[in-house]
């Protein structure tokens, strides 16, 4: 089972998905937050790669901002690649992504972890809610600025 | 003249005497007939995610075996072998023989638990029940041996194996792999021909190939339906390579298939288990304390590891600052992806096979909630 | 016994007072509530004694040791359950029909003690002889389901009502083959009381007629809803389906009928088709009890192996498998007593010939029927999924 | 629907009904007069004369009698062994512990001060409320002075028994599982029996004698005048 080279499947990605890629290393590769649908899709559909397992889908804090990995394994051509979307800069915003859900029914409730854990808001998926707390759990706990202590575990009735 | 009849929508709560933990699902029947299906979990969320980040990397090993409770030593295989990349250690030949031969126990443990539990729901009164744990005792006393407990054995460390295994345990290994042959004969001409057990399974909640890949469903499901895609085949870690076993698959996808295939799944774990017990030789069973401290601190990166575990793909992303704890673990759950397909497969099926079809996807909450 | 008990209390009455008008009213009453006193009491010793060999028996079964707390070998477990029943709360749902939600358990008892009523236990042991008390037995066990219908509906419990509907279902479908299946007997022996049935039993009845028999076991299996058709209180699904309400002595009366229909329907199997109270040397109560505690056995045998049924798959076997069976039975039976009259000495040896040369087979040809089809294994996984088929990307680039 | 393979089911349970009970009776066993008289091996007219009402208990198979699992050597009981006098309150147990429920308070003792003063240690509270018993403590203690346990009826009614404070661990008998102690391993050893009072053969290696321990201090310091 071969992995891909991060550098050679991200100049496969930007031949036939212009300015898709931000950058890429010897591991993995960087991808817009915009392009991710198109590029799943076609990492998905094309004969070279045939990604048809979705391992997993994870997403991790950095402060400054937010990174989801995609790791994607291939049963017919027996290979795996990993793909990155950093995301939320500035952690102003709640931050959005296109749901792969649609390509893979695997990634339905991984992307529902990440938004009941980490915050990620995924679009058109078909059930965007909690699903490991309850719904009224205030804040998202794996995130590095959610203080455990001090939180109060009530939901608080403000928000409802 | 048409009766008028509503759905009903009824919720086999999170305690139930046959969901395998702490799950609920709020299901709306028209008469016996399964309409919907919501699975709602969460209820045993220990946060280990959280807390693996306050932990040092050996502290985690613990967090591990709490994780999928019926196979912990699958689990901390999983994890190790993570660090081991993550932090480029390169394990002791004899401790990774003997992690391989508790895993593989593990699996036959696992399976037993899982073919049990299926046939108790299925109805029978606890008799295939109690010859399966009657197995599955005789591996937890060498667990016992091993590391000292039956469940929470947090047998491994970064480079092998905490402990070298008393003199005991291999007579008491011996005397299994004797012994269990014969048992896995009994429990299947108790089960395998029973035409009740034919006229409940088969050919109930299929799932064809494509269903499964798509939903990312590994493990026996995914065999069950005709895919040989086993990681210990496909992608090699410790030294499966150098043991020969072959990996039962099925074609049918529907409950019996998941079932007999466990069964045979056992026998292959035997044989597996048969060879590491020749292949061993005396050595370091742990690298000692210069080489990979106590406290490992591996280099600033990121690395994806994963392994078969009895469940499914089991896998492991670890993120480290360099520090003595990782930044990011995150835990690829089998069973919470196994879940994904539940309410396809069962919608239209009626209320006797829900929870046998539930049985048969083998799921663990420990595992589904983390 | 009724009139052992009867002439003797008249005995006596005569001995103080002469002739008094309401004379036999008060003494049948008081002659029947005794002999009903003297039979009731030996079934419900007998239920404790059988909830308490179900469970270690049970226990052998899974290698296990069963009860063994509560007096030598656990004997008393049966009796400290009684008890510990009889003072737990009794608590009553908030939204229940309380009238109906109390008469359910005794509509579920009562009928069971009605049926030992008909069994002779000996020669000239049975409480009363009614001519016709093979279909008073096959009317008695109709009942049970009325009752588990009021135990749900007035629990107003969810999963109760699926236990319910189920069991309304199983039941009425199940009434049809056992009613039929006695016809085999009836035709033999000409006689609707199980007495006569009895004392014409030289050979059991399981011989004569295996069908009828194979099919009055599995019918009485659904009745009392056993092993592989205890779909009301499936455990895996409903939990206990329409007991789940009841608690304190209500709930102990489910737990007794329940078991007291496990011998009720042994005790009429045996009766029946196994000739009840005539054997060879011992009395006839021995013979009686030693059948009883064999069906016994087997029913407790099928509960620690097979697994249950679904629904769907109970009610195709009754209308389609046994009730066929039962036609069949009657029409073979008709025929072989027509031919083989009273006259001829071995005429029981003609019809069982009969009997197992041409049911028998149709027992099979039913098996086939309804077996779950058998789908072929394509055994080549590739065929299914073409894993590792195609070469990646790069390595066709790097050529 | 019926066929041979419920008549293959039935056969196997009829064989298991035959063979042995394979599970065990825990806290006590009910059992009757020949086994009681084996159990404390005395002879059965004895039994009827000393104590009589056992005597007819035990005729009708009702004489309790204790019953003992048998664990195995690595098992790890809950109650910890300590020796003191090998502790250097290096508090390596208590950061290693992954639930951090091990709380040492120590003051200055004066003695051995060119080697840096030993501490005296106040108190050393393991809260086994609390404690999961994976024996991450035992494997981080450099000089062997903690050990698992073979105990584990230790249930108590008050939440602060639990807490295994310095005189009960030192006064308590010792008998330390093999859990990470191979010089356990090697001999024929069975923890419940022989308990290991003092702590000379408890270590892996000796504790640093005063000599040792000024040398290696004084090459590591460096001595500027």
């Amino acid at each position: 089972m071969k992995t891909w080279n991060g550098n050679l499947l991200s100049e496969e990605i930007s031949n036939h998905i212009e300015n898709s890629v931000v950058n890429s290393n010897e591991k993995d590769v960087y991808i817009e937050v915009e392009k991710i649908y198109l590029v799943m899709k076609f990492l998905k559909e094309t004969s070279g790669f045939s990604f048809d397992l979705l391992s997993s889908v994870t997403a991790v804090d950095y402060f400054d901002h937010f990174e989801i990995v995609y790791q994607l394994k291939s049963l017919i051509t027996l290979t795996k690649a990993t793909i990155k979307v950093k995301l939320g800069f500035g952690r102003k915003n709640e931050p959005e992504i296109d749901s792969v859900y649609s390509i893979w029914k695997g990634a339905d409730f991984q992307e529902r972890e990440i938004y009941d854990l980490m915050g990620i808001k995924f679009n058109n998926h078909p059930n965007m809610k909690r699903i490991l707390l309850w719904d009224g759990f205030p804040g998202h706990p794996l995130r590095k600025d959610f203080v455990t202590n001090s939180q109060s575990m009530v939901p608080d009735l403000k928000e409802k | 003249m048409s009766v008028k009849s509503e759905p009903i929508t009824i919720n086999l709560g999170p305690q139930h005497p046959s969901t395998h933990g702490v799950f609920r699902m709020r299901v709306t029947f028209d008469g016996e007939t399964i309409i919907d299906l919501e699975p709602i979990f969460g209820y045993l969320h220990r946060g280990s995610e959280k807390l693996a980040e306050e932990r040092t990397y050996t502290q985690i090993v613990t967090l591990t075996d709490r994780m999928d409770y019926v196979s912990s030593m699958l689990n901390n295989q999983g994890y190790i072998l993570a660090l081991e990349k993550l932090a480029h250690i390169d394990p002791k030949p004899r401790g990774v023989w003997l992690r391989m031969i508790a895993s593989e126990l593990q699996r036959i443990a696992s399976h037993l638990v899982a073919i049990g539990f299926l046939i108790q729901d299925l109805g029978a009164w606890g008799t295939p029940l109690t010859y399966a744990m009657r197995e599955r005792e005789k591996i937890l006393q060498m667990f016992e041996m091993l590391c000292g407990a039956r469940i929470t054995n947090s047998y491994l460390r970064p480079g092998g194996v905490f402990m070298d295994a008393p003199i005991q345990f291999w007579d008491a290994l011996s005397e299994f792999t004797e012994h269990f042959p014969s048992k896995i004969e009994e429990l299947e001409k108790l089960l395998s021909s029973n035409e009740i057990i034919f006229s409940r399974t088969k050919g109930i909640a299929v799932l064809t190939a494509e269903q499964a890949i798509n939903a990312s469903i590994t493990g026996p499901i995914l065999r069950s339906t005709g895919v040989n895609w086993d990681l210990r085949k496909s992608d090699p870690y410790d030294y499966y390579d150098q043991v020969d076993f072959n990996i039962p698959t099925h074609t049918a996808g529907d409950n019996y298939a998941r079932y007999i295939l466990r069964v045979q799944e056992m026998k292959e774990s035997l044989s597996i288990v048969k060879q590491c017990v020749e292949k061993i030789e005396p050595g370091p069973v742990r690298p000692h304390h210069d080489e990979t401290p106590n406290l490992v601190k591996p280099p600033v990166g990121d690395c994806y590891s994963a392994i078969e575990g009895s469940k499914g793909e089991l896998g492991f992303y670890l993120v480290s600052d360099g520090s003595i704890s990782p930044y990011r673990w995150h835990v690829r759950s089998s069973s919470l992806i196994n879940l994904t397909l539940l309410k396809d497969m069962l919608v239209g099926t009626l209320f006797g096979d829900l929870f046998v079809t539930f049985g048969s996807i083998d799921i663990n909450m420990g595992e589904v909630d983390r | 016994m009724f009139e052992f008990i009867y002439n003797i209390l008249e005995n006596i009455l005569n001995l103080f007072v002469s002739e008094f008008k309401f004379q036999n009213y008060i003494l049948t009453f008081i002659a029947g509530a005794l002999s009903a006193f003297i039979v009731i009491n030996a079934v419900l010793g007998g239920v404790l004694a059988a909830i308490w060999g179900e469970r270690r028996l049970l226990g052998k079964f899974q290698q296990r040791s069963g009860p063994n707390r509560w007096g030598p070998m656990g004997t008393l477990t049966s009796v400290a359950d009684a008890v510990k029943v009889m003072f737990k709360e009794d608590i009553v749902p908030e939204e229940a029909d309380k009238y109906i939600f109390n008469i359910a358990p005794l509509l579920l008892v009562v009928p069971v003690f009605i049926i030992f009523s008909v069994i002779p236990f000996g020669v000239g042991l049975y409480a009363v002889d009614i001519n016709v008390s093979a279909l008073f037995i096959l009317a008695i066990t109709s009942i049970s389901g009325l009752s588990i219908i009021c135990a749900a509906w007035a629990s107003a419990n969810r999963i109760a009502i699926f236990s319910a509907l189920r069991s309304v279902a199983m039941l009425i479908s199940y009434e049809i083959p056992v009613g039929l299946s006695l016809v085999g007997i009836l035709l033999i022996s000409e006689s609707m009381s199980v007495m006569d049935i009895v004392i014409f039993q030289k050979v059991p009845f399981i011989l004569l007629q295996p069908v009828a028999a194979f099919v009055f076991f599995l019918g009485s299996l659904a009745e009392i809803n056993r092993t592989p058709f205890d779909l009301t209180e499936a455990e895996s699904e409903l939990a206990a389906g329409y007991q789940n309400d009841y608690s304190g002595m209500k709930w102990g009366l489910f737990y007794l009928g329940e078991f007291a229909a496990t011998i009720a329907a042994s005790s009429v199997f045996s009766t029946l088709f196994l000739g009840g109270p005539n054997g060879p040397f011992l009395p006839g109560i021995f013979w009686l009890t030693i059948k009883v505690v064999a069906v016994w056995f087997v029913i407790i045998w099928i509960r620690a192996t097979w697994p249950r049924f679904r629904i769907d798959q109970v009610l195709n076997l009754a209308w389609k498998g046994l009730f066929e069976l039962t036609l069949v039975n009657i029409v073979v039976t008709s025929i072989s007593v027509i031919i083989w009259t009273d006259s001829d000495p071995n005429r029981l040896l003609y019809i069982a010939l009969f009997n197992w040369i041409f049911t028998v087979p149709f027992v099979f040809i039913i098996i086939r029927l309804l077996k779950t089809k058998d789908y072929v294994e394509i055994k080549e996984p590739s065929l299914i999924y073409p894993v590792g088929s195609e070469i990646p990307k790069f390595e066709k680039v790097g050529k | 629907m019926l066929g041979i393979g419920l008549i293959k089911g039935l056969s196997v349970t009829f064989k298991n009904l035959f063979s042995p009970i394979f599970t065990i009776q825990y806290p006590d066993k009910k059992v009757g007069l020949l086994a009681f008289s084996k159990h404390i091996n005395k002879p059965i007219f004895k039994i009827l004369r000393e104590d009589p009402k056992k005597f007819v208990m035990g005729l009708i198979g009702m004489v309790t009698i204790p019953v003992k699992i048998d664990q195995f050597p690595r098992f790890r009981g809950n109650e910890f062994v300590w020796y003191d006098d090998r502790c250097t309150a290096c508090a390596s147990c208590a950061k290693y512990c992954p639930l951090g429920i091990i709380e040492i308070v120590t003051h200055e003792s004066g003695e051995n001060l060119q080697a840096g003063e030993n501490y005296a240690i106040d108190k050393f509270d393991i809260d086994t409320g609390r404690c999961m018993f994976c024996g991450l403590c035992v494997e981080a203690c450099p000089y062997d002075a903690l050990h698992m346990g073979t105990d584990f009826e230790r249930s108590n009614y008050s939440r602060v028994d639990l807490v295994l404070d310095k005189e009960t661990l030192t006064s308590q008998t010792k008998n330390p599982s093999s859990w990470f102690r191979p010089q356990f391993e090697s001999k024929e050893y069975n923890p419940w029996e022989d308990n290991i009072p003092d702590s000379k053969d408890a270590g892996r290696h000796e504790k640093p004698t005063d000599q040792k321990i000024k040398e290696k201090w004084v090459n590591k310091r460096k001595i500027n005048g």
